[in-house]
């Protein structure tokens, strides 16, 4: 058998194939813009939709857990903001330096996911309230701490902030970027080799019969939130890293562009199906979108939203039809 | 499409706006396209929708597309540094238009071209001091702020306190965020009037909320600017309206229509001239007669 | 003669549920090496005594001991961990797993901490080999047929060192030679010294492989006896308290389509067939004829009857309903043709569990009616009173939720749906899948009186007798074709099984 | 008593409501002025009367497993087109203009309803990225309907919607009544509950039985859509403008949050449209109150978290189970809790 019959033998299969599509339209959608846009061809476009979205990579793997379980997890947005601004005020206000800070801020990203675990599956409270008590607990948690936004001038900070990690030719990546793929490395790993994100699967596909199966799921449930918020924790330091700064208006709506990302990635939002790796198309998919409108340039406020929503709608139904009629 | 941007001819200019979310916003952008257009600059213009992130992204796609001029209204501002440095490698001047930033490397962009927002603060509550300066009593104060953590809304209460601070009888009695809206400062003004039993002033941080809040006050049975003095910063035409009918009394402007400047500054900015660091938008303030003389051309 | 010391020892348990006492005073033992069958009527408790043993429900009196030791399991995990190993009634999986995962998950084979799926595979076709079933594990379990389901469930309880061994009813969906292979799956394990406890409706299958037995009767313990010391007549009239009435008039029947021939055709199936589903088949069905499928696990019998309702939608052939052509699109169609479809699957795809009795009864009769017109509220009650008299439901309450039924009385309340429907063809898939023989012959001599009456019937059944018993003519099918339609007249298991093996009619 | 699915939602509805009466006594003062009633009470129902209104369409969505999060955006863009033709009209008082704005503006809601049922029962997409792409474009479209601007009319009819009053109360309280007591009789009176429960309970059964889903499931969305609409336009005539950008901002949240504290499951199924209503005055109640004992606006979000969980914690039965069990000063439990499973035999 040669090599070109197997490739033209190659039946992908049946749950990898909104992947494949989404795969393939976003290659189309970069050839597009390569042929409309100068500059847009050169590799660094694809690589700052790395930089630009790190921070939200990090978030949306979180976020791909807790939907995976079929819950729902909106606090993430206001646990990025909390971190950028615990961050700036320990490091400008205390005087922490940045290694302790780091272990901080994840271990209050982890205890409020921890927190809001406890709620959903202790006392049964629906995973889109208990979250969204998270969400505003954390942006009220920003507010006390600062209603300012302030600049972070650590010098550690800085010179991670514009750290630029070369990759040949003119091209480069930043830490963030690093960081947010051993992210992903991690997780997939962590879905598809292990136990717990087994289990994760189980109870996303029926949380009753995961039970009656002997598996944990009230840790599994609880850790997965802890995960996410964790995870929006990270996600909060590569954004200091990223602007050098804490806002408390950071990631005021981010909870919806993850959750979009992580669905538009392919994962089912009643749970037990997708992967991270679709989460990561999901947010090219959203990064891409901008990119081009950005290239383009000649579009007012308006019509960026309208051309944003409309993008979004052709790849949405592409993504549904290619995956539909393959069937 | 069609591969318009960088190259040798045409000076462009990427712009990178905040968004639409006001009426104050949208006649920004509109000056900024349409004296770009007047000053045959190509305009790379993108919305944020309030979104440091997305600004960054723009910036960024700004410098791969080799434009001739940064220029944005910042968001927030901190969190800069980093992408103006990219710029800077790149050879890419900056302008900061309406906002600054708070980086302490000065030499990251040209020139700043706005308001200050602090001085509208001060100016609103100068008004108020000369307005009641001979008032006996106590003058019980509320205040509409903008959306809790944004730079205006900082900025503008401080201002104002500052002011008002030196005499003790200007009261703030109830201070809340109505979000820059009409919708939200209808609202809350209309909680001020049940929960406060003597309201002289009317401090709004942009005039939709005082739009939103005289609605209030006339539901209440009150008549605005009289039972109730308002004063508000912005100047959009509604405002002028209003003021012009004498429901408020004050409107300290911030002015939007910073285009025509902006333009003559890439200009100067792109043939390598020196230009200040500094640069205010011209700015007044209008009482009844003001208002009256200026509503006949008022754009926005 | 003493007795070795109980494994596992339940005293004096009491479970109540809001406004039902499931569990009174009910005491319980299991020896080593033993099979121990758990009998009772549909609702008398018997689930609830498994889940309060494993821990999915907390007593509210009485004690569990485990080797002599009280426990107090949190949940079916620590169960397991403690050697109790259960497959709870209906298929508790996960549908979006494949079926090698379904049967390891938890106690996956890991290398160096990351799960070795090759050994999974592995070890998950091994397991399924014991029970003689080959499907490929790699598949998604929702692509496999209930019966497949629950043999993955068996298996997945088999992949323990269980000194305890649960079985909720596991051969409600299994055909004869499924059954007979599982049992002698149990008594293998018996041998080894475990203790297995056993629930089923199917007398002869408790007594050919049950040591022991107890009864319960509405929650209520009416005790324990040896297989020997009691025979089936016996069985059967402690756990009903009453003694049962016969067959006779359904079994004396001797059905031939020949006694059909003045009933005019209902519907006929030209060519009719869907790729990956069923070959091409041709059927007619006369109005009053009862037409039975045979087949094995996984033949086809369920694709056909979809097919027939428009559940799925026919890729090939035509279907004629009185001598008209249908298109038979999805079952909406279906309906509005008068036909009624009872799945096999009634957790996914019959009831409605947050809603209740009555509300899950008139549901399609009110889907067909549109929903501009809806069941006075007072007919509702009155049908649903009606239907829970007829069939025996327990709880006798309309207004409760059918999620909290016991999984007989849940099979009752889908066939009362489609029974109001007053379906000119009702397709019965497995219809007595879980109930308790009151109750099968009461639906059984409920199905005959309604063909008598000119309803057409299809009929499908992993009990063989039971299919033979009523219907008229047996389609054979045999790897998702029809290989023979048999005449009644005089047929035999044997023969139709002969025809299912070897696929030609005999 | 305690076990009616409304008890719980209403206790803590009267539970803040008499925080308030205990913390500002005039919380509670209502008085009579030129000619309709004045005070804190009125404000919740009138300002309410959008939130719940969205709630009740809301309701119906989540009822089928859905969501919808363009209702913001179509309150938006129904104000915007309903205010632009109005101030495009000769006579802005003229009742057949404001009509006819009325009209044109639910009628647009109404195509996006079809939209989004179009996206979610015919093309079988995720509700939340279906409705996501409404959500980010109907901004775009209300901004291009206003033209960035904020449209203000002067139309006394138009008005009425948002501000006016109809008997001394707030007409868009008896606006936001009238459409839930259609809505309920509709769907309680006909077997439409039934079906819609039957759908979000359990899809594939519903189907089997004969159900015409994707019709249901679309009707939903269509109804939820006409009842942003007629949100929109009360937020919009409440201020006499239409403010593409502002309109509506996150109310899917608290529409959602409203219909979730009212007992609805965001799993399908069961709902109920009084507990909608519930929640949604639950929600302006916590509004209110924080203007009205002037918590500062830093603060404001940490007191909801803290009311909310309140309310939720006083909803979960095994909450109240600890409590009452501490309460009792029992030695603590030795054997450990057994998790709960609510599975069917
Ligand atoms: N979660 C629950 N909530 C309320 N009632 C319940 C619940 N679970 C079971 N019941 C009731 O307890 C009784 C016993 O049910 P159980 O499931 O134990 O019966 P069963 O003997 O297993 O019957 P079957 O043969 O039909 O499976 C029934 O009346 C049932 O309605
Ligand atoms: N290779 C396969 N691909 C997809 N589905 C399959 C495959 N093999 C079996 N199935 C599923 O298994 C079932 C076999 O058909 P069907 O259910 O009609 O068998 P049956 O005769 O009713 O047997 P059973 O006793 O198992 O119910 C179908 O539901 C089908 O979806
Ligand atoms: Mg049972
Ligand atoms: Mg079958």
């Amino acid at each position: 058998m040669t090599t070109l019959d197997r490739i033209k033998g190659y039946r992908p299969r049946q749950r990898h194939l909104p992947i494949l599509a989404t795969m393939a339209m976003l290659v189309a959608a970069y050839l597009y813009g390569a042929s409309s846009y100068t500059a847009f061809g050169s590799g660094q476009v694809v690589l700052d939709l790395f930089i630009n979205n790190a921070f939200l990579l990090v978030v949306a793997v979180g976020m791909t857990f807790v939907i995976l379980t079929g819950g729902i997890d909106l606090s993430v947005g206001s646990v990025v903001a909390l971190s950028t601004v615990v961050s700036a005020d320990l490091l400008q206000n205390q005087g922490w330096p940045v290694f302790a800070v780091i272990p901080a801020v994840l271990a209050i990203g982890a205890a409020l996911g921890f927190g809001m675990g406890v709620l959903i599956q202790v006392f049964e409270i629906q995973p889109f309230i208990a979250t969204l008590i998270g969400m505003f607990f954390a942006r009220g948690l920003c507010y006390t701490i600062s209603t300012q936004a302030y600049s972070i001038d650590d010098p550690t900070v800085a010179s991670l902030a514009q750290t630029q990690i070369p990759l040949g030719g003119e091209l480069h990546i930043s830490i963030g970027v690093v960081v947010a793929l051993v992210v992903v490395a991690a997780a997939a790993y962590v879905l598809y080799g292990t136990r717990f994100g087994r289990t994760v699967y189980a109870i996303g596909g029926n949380p009753k019969s995961a039970l009656l199966m002997g598996l944990n799921v009230g840790r599994t449930r609880i850790s997965v939130y802890t995960l996410s918020g964790f995870c929006s924790a990270l996600g909060g330091l590569l954004l200091v890293l990223y602007k050098s700064s804490g806002d408390p208006l950071n990631g005021v709506g981010l909870e919806l562009t993850a959750i979009a990302a992580v669905v538009i990635g392919g994962t089912l939002l009643t749970g037990g199906s997708g992967y991270v790796l679709g989460t990561v198309l999901g947010i090219m998919v959203l990064g891409i979108i901008q990119t081009l409108i950005t290239f383009d340039g000649t579009l007012n406020s308006w019509w960026t939203s309208i051309i944003t929503g409309a993008l979004l709608f052709a790849f949405i139904v592409l993504q549904r039809l290619v995956g539909r009629r393959t069937t | 499409g069609g591969g318009g941007a960088g190259g040798g001819g045409a000076l462009t200019l990427g712009f990178a706006q905040v968004g639409a979310e006001s009426g104050w916003r949208t006649a920004n952008t509109k000056s900024i396209q349409e004296s770009a257009k007047a000053a045959g600059i190509e305009l790379k213009f993108s919305d944020a929708q309030q979104k440091q992130e997305n600004q960054i992204a723009a910036i960024r796609s700004y410098i791969q597309q080799k434009v001739k001029v940064i220029a944005f209204s910042p968001v927030v501002e901190s969190g800069w540094d980093t992408v103006l440095k990219e710029a800077k490698t790149a050879n890419i001047p900056v302008i900061l238009t309406d906002r600054a930033v708070d980086s302490p490397d000065k030499s990251l962009y040209k020139t700043f071209l706005g308001s200050d927002f602090v001085a509208e603060g001060k100016k609103a509550g100068e008004w108020l001091a000369k307005e009641f300066g001979s008032a006996a009593g106590d003058v019980s104060i509320v205040e509409l702020q903008g959306t809790t953590g944004s730079a205006p809304a900082n900025d503008r209460k401080k201002g104002f306190a500052d002011v008002i601070a030196s005499n003790p009888k200007f009261k703030v009695v109830a201070s809340q965020t109505g979000e820059f809206t009409r919708a939200k400062g209808k609202e809350v003004m209309e909680a001020f009037l049940k929960s406060q039993p003597k309201i002289d002033v009317l401090y709004a941080h942009n005039d939709d909320m005082a739009l939103g809040a005289i609605e209030a006050i006339e539901a209440a049975g009150k008549v605005p600017g009289k039972d109730i003095k308002i004063v508000s910063v912005d100047g959009v035409r509604d405002a002028l309206q209003a003021l012009a009918d004498g429901k408020i009394n004050h409107v300290v402007e911030c002015n939007p229509l910073l285009g025509p400047q902006l333009m003559e500054l890439v200009k100067k900015v792109a043939a390598g001239e020196q230009v200040p660091p500094r640069i205010e938008t011209t700015e007044t303030e209008f009482d009844q007669a003001a208002a009256k003389a200026a509503l006949p051309q008022r754009q926005y | 003669m003493t007795e070795p010391p109980a494994i596992l020892r339940m005293s004096h348990i009491r479970k109540e549920f809001p406004g039902v006492v499931a569990l009174d005073d009910v005491s319980f033992r299991m020896f080593p090496g033993e099979v121990h069958a758990l009998m009772g009527e549909n609702g008398a408790g018997k689930s609830t005594l498994i889940k309060v043993l494993t821990g999915v429900y907390g007593v509210d009196a009485g004690t569990i001991e485990l080797d002599g030791s009280p426990v107090a399991f949190s949940g079916p995990g620590e169960a397991q961990r403690s050697g109790v190993s259960t497959v709870y009634q209906e298929v508790n999986l996960c549908p979006n797993l494949s079926v090698a995962e379904n049967i390891c998950l938890g106690k996956e084979p890991r290398r160096r901490g990351r799960i070795d799926w090759r050994e999974t595979r592995r070890r998950a076709a091994a397991l399924l080999a014991r029970l003689d079933v080959e499907v490929d594990v790699s598949a998604e379990l929702s692509s496999c047929s209930i019966a497949v389901q629950q043999l993955v469930a068996i298996a997945r309880a088999l992949d323990v060192d269980a000194r305890v061994l649960v079985l909720d009813e596991p051969t409600s969906s299994l055909d004869a030679g499924e059954v007979e292979q599982l049992l002698n799956v149990v008594r293998s394990l018996r041998d080894q010294g475990m203790a297995i406890l056993f629930v089923s409706h199917f007398i002869e299958q408790v007594f050919a492989v049950a040591d022991r037995m107890t009864v319960l009767r509405n929650g209520k313990l009416i005790g324990e006896y040896r297989t020997e010391e009691i025979t089936p007549v016996d069985l059967v009239t402690r756990m009903i308290g009453k003694e049962l009435e016969a067959l006779e008039d359904i079994e004396d029947a001797g059905h031939s389509r020949s006694d059909l021939a003045g009933a005019p055709v209902f519907l006929e199936a030209g060519d009719v067939g869907r790729k990956g589903g069923v070959a091409p088949f041709s059927l007619d069905i006369r109005a009053g004829e009862v037409v039975g499928l045979a087949g094995l696990l996984g033949s086809g019998r369920t694709e056909l009857a979809r097919l027939l309702f428009g559940a799925d939608h026919a890729d090939s052939g035509s279907v004629r309903i009185d001598g008209a052509p249908v298109s038979l699109k999805t079952p909406r169609t279906g309906l509005d043709h008068r036909i009624a479809f009872c799945s096999e699957n009634r957790k996914t795809e019959g009831l409605v569990e947050e809603l209740t009795v009555r509300e899950n009864i008139v549901l399609a009769l009110q889907a067909s009616r549109g929903w501009a017109r809806p069941i006075p509220r007072k007919r509702q009650e009155e049908i649903a009173e009606r239907y829970i008299e007829m069939l025996d439901i327990r709880p006798a309450n309309a207004e409760a939720k059918v999620g909290d039924l016991s999984g007989g009385n849940q099979q009752k309340v889908l066939l009362a749906r489609w029974l109001i429907t007053e379906p000119r063809l009702l397709i019965l898939d497995e219809p007595t899948r879980g109930i308790d023989i009151g109750a099968k012959t009461e639906i059984q001599r409920l199905v005959a009186r309604l063909s008598s009456e000119g309803m057409a019937v299809v009929f499908i059944s992993a009990e063989l007798e039971e299919v033979l018993r009523l219907s008229h003519r047996v389609v054979v099918l045999r790897d998702r074709a029809v290989v023979a339609v048999l005449d009644n007249e005089s047929l035999t298991a044997d023969r139709v099984m002969a025809t299912m093996a070897e696929g030609v009619a005999r | 008593m305690t076990k009616h699915r409304l008890f719980w939602p209403v206790v803590a509805l009267l539970a803040l409501l008499l925080g308030d009466l205990i913390v500002h006594p005039a919380f509670f003062a209502i008085e009579f002025r030129d000619g309709h009633l004045y005070g804190n009470l009125i404000d919740i129902l009138k300002n309410g009367a959008p939130l719940i209104l969205i709630a009740i369409g809301m309701t119906l969505v989540v009822a089928t497993r859905g969501i919808d999060l363009s209702v913001g955006a179509v309150v938006a863009i129904s104000g915007a087109l309903a205010c632009l033709h109005i101030s495009g009209l000769g006579d802005q008082n003229s009742l057949g203009g404001t009509l006819a704005a009325v009209g044109m503006a639910l009628g647009l809601a109404l195509a996006l309803g079809v939209w989004n049922g179009w996206l979610v029962a015919v093309l079988g997409i995720q509700p939340i990225i279906a409705t996501l792409i409404l959500m980010v474009a109907g901004r775009g479209i209300a901004q291009l309907i206003t033209g960035g601007q904020i449209i203000t009319v002067n139309s006394h009819p138009y008005e009425w919607i948002g501000s006016g009053f109809t008997f001394g109360l707030p007409s868009a309280i008896l606006i936001a009544l009238a459409v839930f007591a259609i809505a309920a009789v509709l769907v309680r009176r006909s077997a439409l509950g039934l079906l819609v429960e039957s759908v979000g309970g359990n899809p594939e059964a519903g189907r089997l039985a004969g159900l015409r889903s994707a019709r249901l499931i679309w009707l939903t969305y269509v109804f939820c859509a006409l009842c942003a609409g007629i949100a929109g336009l009360m937020i919009s005539a409440n201020v006499h403008s239409a403010d593409g950008n502002n309109a509506g901002q996150f109310i899917e949240l608290d529409a959602i949050l409203a219909v979730v504290i009212g007992g609805t499951l965001l799993t399908g199924g069961r709902f109920s449209l009084t507990g909608s209503v519930i929640g949604a005055l639950l929600i302006q109640t916590l509004t209110t109150t924080v203007y009205a004992l002037g918590i500062a606006p830093q603060a404001i979000m940490l007191f909801k978290a803290v009311v909310v969980l309140a309310v939720c914690l006083l909803q979960s039965p095994v909450f109240r189970k600890k409590l009452a069990r501490r309460r009792k000063t029992a030695p603590p439990p030795t054997a450990v809790v057994p998790e709960k499973v609510e599975a069917g035999v």
